[in-house]
């Protein structure tokens, strides 16, 4: 059975996020004076087989805490999608 | 019309006649994968079915050329076994539609066409056009296009060492964004296109085959634009420098393992093209077997999989002893691979699938039996009117002021805002890089260097397309002189308007062949080119914009050559070639401080051409600056200088429209000792030294107001 | 004798920095990601590029690539480790350096000559250059600013041995190039023998390339090699 | 008022996604064996002042289309967060 998430990843509060800060002023320059705050994130969509659902939610994680988000500079949520 | 009233071939963008010819070729209806493959490779932008008999009248019959046009690239020998090849391109339409995409891949197709010969890329340059830069769009377009080429050309580590950037209102809707390439190769490593051998295999070598730019060659690059047509949208192309950079690598072990009997890389029309080339050009045939390429979509059609222009593949011919061989190496640096077709006596090119014959066309029909097209042409009417429309130039002018307006120009202000963005210093070669006249780069383990400027200059040849397109010419050989080398071989890249509309031919005709005479003054041989047409928009044809690429070659290298900054307190300074003739025809002054353009613009003389720039090649070789003369005429040229190095200059006894004529073929050198060693024709104009940029009674400017100026060109437009 | 240059699919400045490094008298091997081995290297350099494209994060996938093990198996053991560019970030990744590389400041590429402020000469890459001392050398990079979560203590411990200036050694950093955080340009671990920048000291290794500046780091770093027993 | 609003964009369905496809490789290489797709996207936080949130929505609209998705290859959805 084939499972599909998606993996939100952000970057660490307090780190500096570039894309953020140039979007930001970019969208003030077009005459968008009410942004306040701009931030950006990742998606990273995976479908995966597995026996169980849960199973295929652990196989995430560990693809997560390995490969997918970098706990120095991410933090990451998981969505199962119906 | 509904589309079901339009015959197939007319959707495709065949005429009447065209699919006659087809019928004649084929003694029956063409089947539905057959009549695609004709289409495209039929089209203006594979055929060159407009342009081919004119092109003839370039010559490439030096004893220095190895292969001249019609491969891949262009492939010069430099001696002792070492070999160059070079190629230029067009990627001008996907990158009005999506200009990161467009401009990304058309630096990974350039490279193929260099990799294809046997050669490893070395560099990269960038001819761009674009409409001004206080429309969004444009800054947009120009922001984008800069990017993909930096995204692309960085990642698959191909340096981009220079080019060149205008802006023209004509452009706002049709940028143009040329790209050329160089490869260096050694003698035993040079691969040719034609397949040989009944029984070899055809590999298909990288990018699984996805519904890329299905019909982009004979819709994007083939026919002009309307408003609206953004719609076509789907067929953008995604770039992948990674695959592309694994698939250089892979060639390279294939040839230096003697692997390869034949390659083409895959462009327009895909994998038709491809096998249609290999085999056409061995006087062979083949048979092809779709269900063996490496799709990206499982569910793709025959016609689909024969048109696709899927990015980073190449199709290699390879024997079947070394199959095996060839797979692993193509493992090991982690592509894929996929035996699709074995070469056949011949001539038939036969496609398969699922165990069904599709489509079975003489292989070399597709490219030699192509349309010719001798399209009407007629000198038009603007010429007369602009011509008699001469600039008017004051005689008393503020050069100090004049030069405040020139420097802040985007085109003539500083260039690093684009050149900082792309690596220029990869593998260690760059020793002139951008911003500089021609680029120089060293040959590891020899004395020899290349040089290479790439230059066009669409107003002037707008005006004057003869005269203006063999002025590109002298001026890239002068770029490249300045560094020590000697012109040695020429690539061009004729982007025009509507070929039927008879003007625009004139023009191409007219340009083809003022570059022609140039060459041939110099000796040059023009080894490849390409031709992009339909650049027309909302019925407006671009400026005629012919590009030249030229590679200078010299052995040895000067030990230290001229640069920009390296002017000194008390040198002399030397103007050197003829006297101004004031020619002022579109030159900055009458563009940008006029904001005008009209007059006819002068003739340069190829006799003088000669001798300037021979004298620039030895001069090089023993002064710290030389600096040819373009844009913005004498006092633009010496004010480059003086940034650059953080001095003034003084000079005395040139009137201030002299120094603002932008007449042709002159070049400024400097020395330590108040004598210069040249047989052209030369004059002291001035001394190195103090603050200012100092032009007696005309004017004077502060170097480093100078500088400020010049530097913030670009970025007070680009970085908001 | 020999400096292990590890390759992985997609770096490129592999050739370079054998170049600069036979300058400085090393002898060099070339090492494909996919080996397991690194028998006998006294030192090890993972080169600038775009390894795997630079897809997903830089760096992210390439620390994962069989040689791996054997890197950090001989950076633990003391082996002078050198990452460049790429290979800088590739070493955050990997863990044997702290902190981590992210876009530059205004999100375009940045190739130009910068000039390096030597903040410590307690490195495997800083050694024979002095203290104060302003290097002009090449950065070339798109992620090349740094942010770490515990930059207090990196820069307590001393880890910091380069960081931009202007050609005087003035440090501002405001106007570092790509906004990294107090303007580091380079880093070492805790026992010294990890170093990672994101300028490319190969760049500036000959005079006729514009600057030799960069000959001083690799020789250090070569020099610190030799005293590795094989 | 400010309103926060997340974007989330994806790349049109048909377009090649060489990041999505080495990820896909670099998981299976890691053991994931049952991962079958990988794709990315990316997602764009903004906080937004306006008068109502209808005004928000519709800024946060004209911002899409002006800047912050690129329609020739990407699609998007907004999402106002409470
Ligand atoms: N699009 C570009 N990309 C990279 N470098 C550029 C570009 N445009 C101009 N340059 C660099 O700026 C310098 C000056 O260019 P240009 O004024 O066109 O030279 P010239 O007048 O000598 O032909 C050259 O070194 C050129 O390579
Ligand atoms: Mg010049």
């Amino acid at each position: 059975m084939t499972y599909s998430f998606t993996i939100s990843i952000a970057r660490k509060a307090g780190l500096s996020d570039p894309e953020g800060t140039t979007t930001k002023k970019a969208l003030n320059d077009l005459g968008f004076d009410g942004v306040t705050h701009v931030s950006y994130g990742r998606t990273i969509s995976v479908d995966v087989t597995a026996a169980t659902p849960q199973e295929a939610r652990s196989n995430i994680e560990a693809m997560c805490e390995k490969l997918l988000a970098n706990p120095v500079m991410e933090t990451y949520t998981i969505e199962a999608l119906a | 019309m509904t589309t079901a009233e339009v015959p197939a071939y007319a959707q495709l963008g065949m005429t009447e006649d065209e699919y006659q010819a087809v019928i004649g070729i084929l003694g029956r209806e063409p089947l539905a994968a057959e009549l695609a493959m004709y289409s495209v490779m039929w089209s203006e932008h594979c055929s060159y079915k407009s342009s081919r008999s004119h092109l003839s009248c370039f010559t490439s019959d030096q004893p220095w050329v190895v292969v001249g046009p019609g491969e891949n690239a262009g492939v010069v020998d430099l001696g002792d076994g070492w070999l160059a090849a070079l190629r230029i391109e067009s990627h001008n339409h996907p990158s009005f539609v999506e200009p990161y995409q467009g401009a990304a891949t058309g630096v990974g197709g350039i490279l193929r066409d260099i990799f294809t010969m046997g050669a490893r890329p070395i560099a990269l340059w960038d001819p761009l056009r674009f409409g001004p830069l206080d429309q969004p769009h444009n800054r947009f377009l120009f922001e984008g296009v800069v990017s993909g080429i930096a995204g692309y050309g960085n990642a698959v580590g191909v340096p981009t060492l220079g080019g060149e950037v205008e802006f023209a209102d004509r452009f706002s809707k049709n940028p143009l964004v040329n790209v050329m390439a160089l490869g260096l190769l050694k003698e035993e490593q040079l691969v040719l296109s034609a397949a040989s051998g009944e029984g070899n295999l055809a590999i298909l070598l990288g990018n699984a085959t996805g519904r890329d730019g299905i019909g982009g060659a004979s819709i994007l690059a083939s026919a002009s634009f309307e408003e609206g047509d953004e719609a076509k949208r789907p067929s953008v192309q995604v770039g992948d420098p990674f695959e592309e950079k694994k698939l250089i690598e892979t060639c390279l072990e294939l040839y230096d393992k003697g692997l390869v009997v034949a390659i083409q890389d895959l462009g327009a029309a895909g994998i038709s093209c491809a096998t249609s080339e290999v085999a056409g050009n061995g006087g062979m045939g083949m048979d092809v077997d779709l269900d063996r390429v490496h799709l990206r979509e499982p569910d793709m059609n025959p016609g689909e999989i024969l048109m696709s222009e899927s990015q980073e593949r190449m199709l290699a011919v390879v024997t079947p002893e070394d199959e095996a061989e060839v797979l692993a190496i193509a493992a090991k640096w982690e592509i894929e691979a996929s035996t699709i077709g074995t070469v056949t006596a011949g001539p038939d090119l036969s496609i398969y699938d699922s165990g069904e014959l599709v489509g079975e066309v003489p292989a070399a029909s597709l490219a030699d039996d192509a349309p010719r097209y001798d399209r009407p042409s007629k000198r038009p009417g603007y010429l007369d009117t602009a011509w008699a429309n001469e600039p008017q130039i004051p005689d008393e002018v503020d050069a100090g002021e004049v030069l405040r307006v020139l420097l802040d120009d985007p085109a003539i202000g500083d260039r690093s805002w684009i050149s900082r963005q792309y690596d220029h210093m990869l593998f260690l070669n760059t020793v002139i890089e951008p911003g500089h006249d021609g680029s120089l780069l060293r040959i590891k383990g020899t004395e020899k260097a290349l040089a290479v400027s790439t230059d066009g200059d669409s107003l002037r040849t707008y005006l004057d397309p003869r005269r203006g397109s063999a002025r590109i010419v002298y001026e890239s050989a002068l770029n490249v002189a300045v560094t020590g080398a000697t012109p040695y071989a020429l690539v061009d890249n004729l982007n025009f308007g509507n070929p039927e509309e008879p003007g625009v031919m004139w023009q191409l005709i007219e340009s083809v062949e003022g570059m022609a005479a140039a060459c041939e003054a110099l000796n040059v041989p023009v080894v490849g080119g390409n031709v992009s047409l339909y650049n027309q928009t909302d019925g407006v044809d671009i400026y005629p914009s012919p590009v030249v690429g030229m590679l200078g070659f010299c052995d040895p290298m000067p030990e230290n050559p001229p640069r920009l900054d390296r002017a000194e307190e008390g040198m002399s300074i030397w103007l050197v070639g003829p006297e101004p003739q004031g020619d002022f025809a579109a030159s900055a002054y009458d563009r940008i401080i006029n904001d005008r353009l009209g007059g006819r613009p002068a003739d340069a003389d190829p006799e003088m051409a000669r001798s300037v720039i021979d004298s620039a090649t030895s001069l090089a070789f023993e002064i710290p600056v030389l600096h040819d003369i373009s844009n913005g005429g004498l006092a633009v040229a010496l004010a480059e200088i003086a940034i650059r190095s953080g001095i003034g200059i003084s000079v005395t006894g040139v009137s201030a429209p002299d120094l603002f004529d932008e007449t042709p073929l002159r070049i400024i050198a400097m020395t330590r000792n108040t004598t210069l060693n040249t047989n052209a024709h030369h004059q002291w104009i001035g001394t190195v030294g103090g603050t200012d940029l100092n032009f007696g009674d005309s004017g004077s400017i502060c170097v480093t107001d100078a500088a400020a100026i010049w530097r913030n060109a670009l970025p007070r437009r680009m970085n908001h | 004798m020999t400096i292990a240059v590890i390759v992985y699919p997609g770096t490129n400045c592999e050739h370079d920095i054998v170049h600069a490094l036979s300058l400085a008298g090393a002898d060099t091997e070339m090492v494909w990601h996919r080996d397991t081995e690194l028998n006998g290297a006294t030192g090890i350099v993972l080169p600038g590029g775009f390894a795997h494209g630079d897809y997903l994060r830089t760096g992210a996938i390439a620390r994962f690539s069989p040689i791996m093990d054997a890197v950090v198996d001989l950076a633990g053991q003391g082996v002078p480790t050198l990452g460049i560019c790429n290979g800088f970030q590739i070493l955050t990744e990997a863990g044997l350096l702290p902190g981590g590389l992210v876009a530059n400041r205004d999100l375009r590429f940045i190739c130009e000559t910068v000039h390096l402020r030597v903040e410590s000469t307690d490195s495997v890459l800083t050694r024979a250059a002095h203290m104060g001392q302003v290097l002009s050398i090449p950065l070339n990079s798109y992620e090349g600013n740094y942010v770490a979560d515990d930059v207090d203590r990196i820069e307590a411990e001393g880890d910091v041995i380069l960081r931009y200036s202007d050609e005087n050694g003035n440090v501002d950093h405001i106007t570092s190039p790509n906004g990294s955080t107090n303007s580091i340009a380079g880093i070492t671990n805790a026992s010294r023998n990890v170093a990672g920048l994101m300028p490319h000291p190969e760049r500036a290794s000959e005079d006729i390339l514009g600057s030799a500046d960069g000959m001083v780091l690799l020789e250090g770093f070569v020099a610190s090699t030799d005293l590795v027993d094989a």
